[in-house]
């Protein structure tokens, strides 16, 4: 069983004041094993996030099936899960890391990252000492652990994202265009998280606005405009051609 | 004569009409007092005017009397200390009540007093109304 | 043989008593109830009114025993009041059965009826007459002579005339609301404590029996601002009603067989206030609402006070202490009031005692703490 | 994974009026709004169900007028529902609708399983008694007869509010809004409720002073895990402290879900004009 | 000779009091019922209960339904008037009632609300004799530490009171009165657990 | 006029009401019931709601005690014992053991009292938590509610305030683990002979018309919290100077020669008791 499959995946908005139905995505079928990290491509506007918001409910499917192996609920879709069962794996199996840091304002980016794992039920303590290993592991200058995050520059406020995500271990990780406005050093960076995270195991679906970035990341690649998965060596070659 | 036309004519007249009738009766036949005049108090029920409604504008003391004739009971009562004139006024009842033949006479004096009593009443009234304040135009 | 109680207490309650009468006699002049009652109408409907029991022999004789104390007299006639029997209720008396002595309208320059202004004070000019330091009876039944020959000139009408009230034409107009009669069972405070929220009856009861000073005050406070009641006096009238009962164990009672057992004069006021009501549509709408008051024998600033605490009293408004029924009902009874105020009088060493001993402590345990 | 809620509304309704003949049926074609023109009433709270799962934050979003207050006020027994039924699931009172009981024991409830926290702290705090004395009012409630254990408690909780320590004995009166605010919260934490509502707790206060409480909250939430129940017609206050979010108009849940989602996927058109004018 | 209005009743009144400021203890007021010389076809311990405490102001109801001439006469003797259970002041019940009648009007009778809780029934009860036998076992205040009494009554009767007054202070309270000329008292404080029967 | 006086001043209907009332009290420990409370001869707060539980309870054979501030000769006593005389007849008595009615304003007497006793306690201000809440609508829910934590915050304060509980007399109780109760402003002394009491206990508010009750073996605990337990009057170290009682509730006063402070028994009967045994003692012991 794939740890994620999409399957015949539409969706649409409607705008009342315009008294509009606006098709976002429809057709959209992929999947990935566990520990396998797929990348989508597109054009802005192609519909990229839509898919990943969908897969966390901050968006609400209209049809398809998104199936996840959960290993709180066993095989799930995601489509039709309870809110609660929806909170439940956003809590402990699948995280969301965007270039927007959206935080409680006046909270430290220690305290972020801590209360990331307190919220999963570790200890004060036990949650102190890891989120300093996570700060460090994303390479977050100490200096700034203690200070707010509204002043840290796009290339920290993602990897705080990160951090935040990534202490609570999560199965399934979302990447939405984490690196659009960063600079090349930074992107630089970012990449080389994303191996460690690979590295980890952990399953990761990422949007990517330049494909150069995803060289040699990704397992697979799903192509918006084409519609096609591209799986192994062909992945970033086949992209440019 | 009903009972309410008569205690009003009795009690607003000066008494001597109420006693002369009760002497009528007392001298002829037996009078037992039922119990002793007794005061007491009767509670004012009044009704008032925002919205019509009842209250209780508090009490009012009275003397009772019972007297018992020919096997009927009589009832005198009325406002103020007045055992003598609450007596006379329940062998009056009593009378009533028994039937009593010298009670049909009764009638004419009654209506006699009556007459009295409201000539004086629009006498006084008349003299009262000396202080109404007139508010229409003389003419000189 | 051994230890016996002093009777210092009882010895002193009595000498007290015995100098209390002493007090009184001691000026070897002797009051008669008679003086009372032909001289001191407006303290008798005083004392009537605040003991609500109409009688006004009785109220003389409290007055006399109280040596002009009003508070003790009310207090006489409330306690003799506990030991009457109350056998009788009274048929509903309405008002229009007034037989009246005295109407006035405030707002109105002249009402149906015309205005009757009677006896009243409200014109004199209060300068002391100092000829009544000498009065004689043989002056006094001089003035009764030529006072009565002006009458013999006046002709009287053939029947007796009573008076419509200056609401009625108002109600025609539709200014006023028109209430069907209500003959809901009033609630009696003497028999069931007051219990709040109150009813109308029972609000009413407790106001025609509050002592008089306290009603007006209370009147003034909302007149003046502590309220929001500021009314036109719509109709004053003295004057005396018909009191009619029957008689319990008799059934079947036609109106005819009641018992006429006299009268008593009463004041009654209806005070005009304007109001904001919604309509059947439920908009707004000004209209006017009335205060009532009534209350035993010639008590005209009373009654007035008594209608303005009535509407107070029907829009409750925690702003305004005037609108709390607690604050009005509980405080303006005469026997109440003047009863726990005096028993601060009585020995209270016990509860003093506690007292010192609580602050004692207090301080010691402060001084333990500072040390 | 089987989850019961800890508290269960169903079919919550509150009107204020009488009905008439043109409302009764509650017809919400033929009222303006929540509101018959015919006879005056108020349908407040129009059928309401939720559920309130343990260690969430509920959010309640809506306009002034919307019934998100009254719903909130008839929960914690402040005003009477017209019809309606809540559960709380404590071993006392499981299948007990408690809308139903006596008020003892609506009292005991708000003692021991509730904490209210009211928009304006008059209604919440005593303010001519001590700062520790509002709390301990709260802890006697539930029931504490112990002074010393009450009062390190209240120390405890002030200092969480981050009220300073030397102005525990003064009377809220004399606090700054967003102090009174905090003592309140502190006092409604007090029995360690397992049910919490917070009333519109942030509106009026300064940005600075809202952002304190709100982290405050949220610590509690982590903390203690104690299900809340915020109402707010502030969208930013809802995004910082809801899990899920019910959105209120003229009395009726029109919309619900998961916070991010109501936000950003509004479904309702009500919801999305709101989001639309989110700054 | 006539039972004296004044002082006779004070003493019921007395033994009342005692009894129910002490529930189980069984009071005599042999002396009192002596002076009754009217038949109302029911123990004089149980009428001269009802006479301490009805008068005009007050309202009762009869359980039975045939003694209309019971009614009557309580009305005359006492100026009380008839009420329907749900709204009597007091419920008076004959030993010969039905217990199904009984348990309903259990169920029916003025409990008083939290407000004002003694705006509820006060029960009299005619009883079998009263002992303080081992029927049932009374706590609660007015008793140090168990009393025991026995009345005759059922355990459906003890449940369906139990059911009345669970929510203190709302609750009712019960006079026994027996052939005898004894009293016992019940009031809602009270616990009443009937012994098994063995 | 005539005037002819009904045995104990009331009349019988009067009585009953008073006697309906008293046995719902009863039912009901430390709740308040609400009673048509008469006008009587002596004023509101003098002890008309004592007076009329006396009225309502006194029998022909009854033995009656009134005591004031402890003692039998107190003006007051003396005025309501006159009273109940005049409308009675019965026997009085200052001995607390002989009496079966006792009326008292502020104070319990020492000698404990039985199950054949009544102790009638008058009244001024019935409502313990009026000085939490004015209104008598607000006070008679939060009895309903059994919502006391008002009472008890007036002590929390006092302790956050003072270092320590600052009541004197009229301490409150919690009656039978419900009502919240004024025992009547007896010391706190007093209190606890409240507990368990063998005698039942009769309140009555004359001006506030309420009647309530503590039954015999009935718990009535101080509000005290656990760790600054209740405090009677300290009276460490004295005793009377007539009688030499120790352990007692004590008048301060002023001797007027040396200016010094000095005690003696507030319960005047119970000193002249033991001014009597011990004469009886010396007595005794001088002729063995």
């Amino acid at each position: 069983m794939a740890m994620l499959e999409i399957a015949g995946f539409e969706k649409r908005f409607t705008i009342h004041h315009l008294n509009k139905v606006m098709p976002a995505i429809k057709d959209i079928h992929f999947s990935l094993e566990t520990g396998e990290f797929i990348g989508i491509v597109g054009k802005s506007g192609s519909g990229k996030s839509t898919i990943l918001k969908s897969i966390y409910r901050t968006y609400l499917p209209d049809h398809g099936k998104m199936m996840y192996d959960s290993s709180a609920f066993g095989v799930v879709d995601l489509a039709h899960i309870t809110e609660r069962q929806m909170l439940h794996l956003r809590k402990y199996e699948i995280g969301y890391v965007s270039q927007f840091l959206n935080v409680m304002p006046r909270t430290t980016c220690r305290q972020l990252v801590t209360n990331a794992l307190l919220e999963m039920g570790s200890t004060e303590a036990v949650a102190g000492g890891e989120a300093e290993k996570a700060l460090a592991h994303f390479e977050i200058d100490p200096k700034l652990w203690d200070s707010y995050p509204n002043t840290f520059s796009g290339g920290e406020k993602l990897r705080l994202n990160i951090a935040m995500a990534t202490v609570k271990q999560p199965r399934l990780l979302l990447l939405d265009e984490p690196t659009a406005s960063l600079d090349q050093q930074s992107k630089m960076k970012v990449r080389e998280i994303i191996e460690k995270l690979k590295l980890n195991g952990t399953t990761l679906v990422g949007i990517f606005h330049d494909i150069e970035f995803m060289e040699g990341l990704c397992d697979k690649v799903y192509d918006m405009q084409t519609r096609k998965l591209t799986v192994g060596e062909k992945v970033g070659v086949g992209a440019e051609s | 004569m009903k009972r309410r036309k008569r205690t009003e004519i009795l009690i607003q007249g000066d008494g001597s009409l109420a006693k002369a009738l009760a002497a009528s009766i007392t001298q002829k036949y037996e009078c037992r007092e039922v119990s002793v005049p007794e005061q007491g108090m009767i509670m004012v029920k009044m009704r008032e005017s925002a919205k019509n409604s009842l209250f209780y504008m508090g009490e009012v003391l009275i003397t009772e009397a019972k007297v018992e004739i020919s096997g009927k009971i009589g009832t005198g009562l009325l406002v103020g200390m007045d055992e003598q004139r609450a007596t006379h006024l329940a062998i009056i009842d009593a009378a009533y009540k028994a039937q009593l033949p010298e009670a049909v006479d009764w009638e004419h004096q009654l209506l006699e007093e009556e007459k009295k009593i409201r000539m004086a009443k629009v006498q006084q009234q008349a003299e009262l109304f000396e202080t109404k304040v007139s508010f229409e135009t003389m003419e000189v | 043989m051994g230890y016996v109680p002093v009777k210092g207490g009882t010895q002193a309650i009595e000498a007290s008593i015995k100098r209390l009468t002493y007090e009184r006699l001691k000026g070897e002049e002797i009051l008669e109830i008679n003086t009372i009652l032909a001289t001191m109408g407006s303290m008798i409907d005083q004392v009537m009114s605040e003991s609500s029991l109409y009688s006004p022999e009785l109220a003389a004789l409290a007055i006399k025993q109280g040596e002009g104390s009003l508070e003790e007299a009310v207090f006489l006639m409330r306690a003799h009041r506990s030991t009457l029997p109350r056998h009788y209720y009274s048929e509903t008396v309405e008002a229009e059965t007034m037989l009246v002595e005295r109407r006035i309208s405030a707002s109105f320059k002249d009402i149906p009826g015309g205005q009757l202004l009677g006896a009243t004070y409200d014109y004199t000019h209060r300068l002391l007459d100092f000829g009544l330091l000498e009065e004689s009876m043989e002056t006094n039944r001089r003035w009764l002579e030529d006072y009565k020959d002006n009458f013999s000139a006046i002709q009287g009408s053939k029947e007796v005339v009573y008076f419509p009230k200056v609401v009625d034409y108002l109600r025609e107009e539709g200014l006023f609301e028109t209430y069907k009669p209500d003959n809901t069972a009033p609630t009696d405070v003497t028999k069931k404590s007051l219990q709040f929220p109150t009813t109308r009856s029972a609000r009413l009861q407790v106001m025609t029996r509050g002592q008089t000073g306290a009603v007006t005050s209370f009147g003034y406070a909302s007149l003046r601002g502590y309220g929001q009641v500021h009314p036109t006096v719509g109709e004053v009238r003295v004057g005396k009603i018909p009191i009619y009962t029957i008689h319990p164990n008799e059934v079947n009672q036609e109106p005819e067989d009641q018992f006429y057992i006299g009268e008593i004069r009463i004041t009654e006021v209806e005070s005009f206030v304007p109001v904001t009501v919604k309509n059947d549509n439920n908009k707004d709408e000004l209209e006017f609402e009335i205060g009532y008051g009534a209350c035993y024998g010639q008590n005209e600033t009373k009654a007035i006070a008594m209608s303005i605490l009535d509407q107070c009293l029907e829009h409750p408004n925690t702003d305004f202490p005037t609108h709390d029924e607690e604050f009005v009902l509980l405080h303006i009874d005469s026997v109440e009031s003047t009863g726990f105020i005096s028993h601060l009088k009585l020995p209270h060493y016990v509860t003093f005692q506690s007292k010192l001993d609580s602050i004692r402590q207090v301080k010691k345990e402060v001084q333990e703490v500072e040390n | 994974m089987h989850e019961e809620p800890i508290l269960k509304v169903r079919n919550l309704r509150k009107q204020f009026g009488p009905g008439c003949s043109h409302c009764a049926n509650l017809d919400s074609d033929r009222l303006e709004k929540n509101y018959c023109t015919v006879c005056g009433t108020v349908y407040a709270v129009r059928d309401v169900s939720l559920d309130l799962y343990p260690g969430e934050i509920l959010g309640i979003v809506g306009e002034s007028g919307s019934g998100k207050s009254t719903l909130m006020q008839c929960l914690y027994f402040d005003t009477d529902v017209a019809s309606g039924e809540a559960y709380i699931h404590t071993p006392a009172l499981t299948g007990t609708n408690v809308f139903e009981l006596s008020s003892q024991q609506k009292r005991s409830i708000r003692n021991h399983d509730y904490g209210m926290v009211y928009q304006n702290p008059v209604h919440g705090l005593k303010m001519n008694f001590s700062s520790v004395g509002n709390i301990a009012e709260k802890l006697i409630a539930a029931g504490n007869r112990n002074v010393g254990e009450m009062e390190a408690t209240s120390k405890r909780l002030l200092e969480n509010v981050h009220i300073p320590l030397h102005r525990m004995k003064e009377e809220p009166r004399n606090f700054s809004g967003g102090m009174q605010q905090r003592v309140q919260i502190a006092k409604a934490l007090s029995n360690n409720p397992p049910i919490l509502f917070l009333d519109e707790v942030t509106t009026g206060l300064d940005l600075s002073v809202q952002a304190n409480v709100l982290d405050l909250i949220k610590k509690i939430q982590r903390e203690l895990g104690i299900s809340m129940i915020v109402v707010s017609h502030d969208l930013a206050v809802i995004r910082m402290l809801a899990d899920r979010t019910i959105v209120m108009l003229n009395g009726e849940i029109i919309e619900q879900g998961l916070t991010d989602q109501v936000l950003e996927d509004p479904q309702h058109a009500y919801t999305q004009q709101l989001v639309y004018s989110l700054l | 000779m006539a039972i004296d209005q004044i002082h006779d009743l004070q003493q019921v009144y007395r033994k009342l009091l005692h009894s129910m400021s002490r529930p189980g203890t069984i009071s005599s007021i042999e002396q009192e019922t002596k002076q009754v010389d009217i038949n109302f076809g029911c123990a004089d311990s149980f009428i001269l209960s009802a006479m301490v405490l009805l008068d005009a102001e007050v309202t009762f109801h009869v359980l039975s339904k045939d003694r209309q001439n019971l009614i009557e006469k309580i009305s005359n003797y006492t100026s009380a008037r008839f009420a329907s259970v749900k709204e009597a002041d007091f419920i008076l019940v004959l030993q010969e009632d039905e217990e199904s009648d009984v348990l309903e009007a259990m169920a029916q009778c003025k409990i008083g609300n939290l407000i004002d809780p003694q705006q509820s029934a006060t029960w009299i009860i005619e009883s079998a004799v009263l002992s303080n036998e081992d029927a049932l076992v009374l706590t609660g205040p007015g008793i140090e530490t168990a009393a025991h009494l026995s009345t005759g009554q059922s355990f459906r009767f003890w449940q369906a009171r139990d059911s009345r007054i669970k929510e203190y202070p709302m609750g009712i309270d019960m006079i026994f009165a027996d052939s005898s000329s004894q009293i016992a008292c019940l009031p809602r404080t009270v616990s009443a657990i009937p012994m098994e029967v063995k | 006029m005539r005037t002819n006086t009904h045995f104990a001043f009331f009349d019988e209907g009067s009585k009953k009401e008073i006697r309906r009332a008293t046995l719902k009290a009863v039912a009901i420990p430390g709740y308040q019931v609400p009673f048509a409370s008469r006008e009587m001869p002596i004023a509101r707060g003098w002890g008309t709601g004592g007076l009329q539980l006396t009225l309502s309870l006194i029998g022909k054979t009854d033995v009656l005690k009134v005591i004031d501030q402890g003692a039998d000769e107190s003006v007051n006593a003396v005025s309501i014992k006159k009273l109940v005389q005049e409308t009675t007849g019965v026997q009085v008595t200052d001995q607390t053991e002989e009496a079966d009615l006792i009326q008292s304003r502020h104070r319990i007497p020492e000698i404990p009292l039985t199950k054949d006793q009544i102790l009638v306690l008058q009244v001024p201000m019935p409502e313990p938590l009026r000085p939490v809440e004015a209104r008598e609508y607000a006070t008679k829910r939060m009895h309903s509610e059994d919502d006391y934590s008002g009472a008890w915050l007036m002590l929390f304060e006092q302790i956050v305030k003072y270092g320590k509980t600052a009541t004197a007399a009229d301490h409150p109780v919690y009656v039978n683990g419900r009502y919240v109760m004024a025992p009547s402003p007896i010391p706190r002394f007093d209190n606890p002979k409240m507990h368990q009491s063998e005698a039942l206990i009769l309140l009555g508010a004359g001006r506030e018309k309420k009647i309530y009750a503590v039954p015999p073996y009935t718990a009535v605990e101080s509000l005290a919290f656990e760790d600054y337990p209740f405090a009677v009057e300290s009276f460490e170290g004295q005793e009377c100077r007539l009688c030499g009682s120790a352990h007692v509730f004590l008048d301060e006063l002023i001797d007027q020669k040396t200016g010094e402070t000095v005690y003696q028994c507030n319960d005047t009967s119970y000193c002249m008791e033991q001014l009597n045994s011990t004469e009886k003692a010396e007595v005794e012991s001088s002729y063995a």
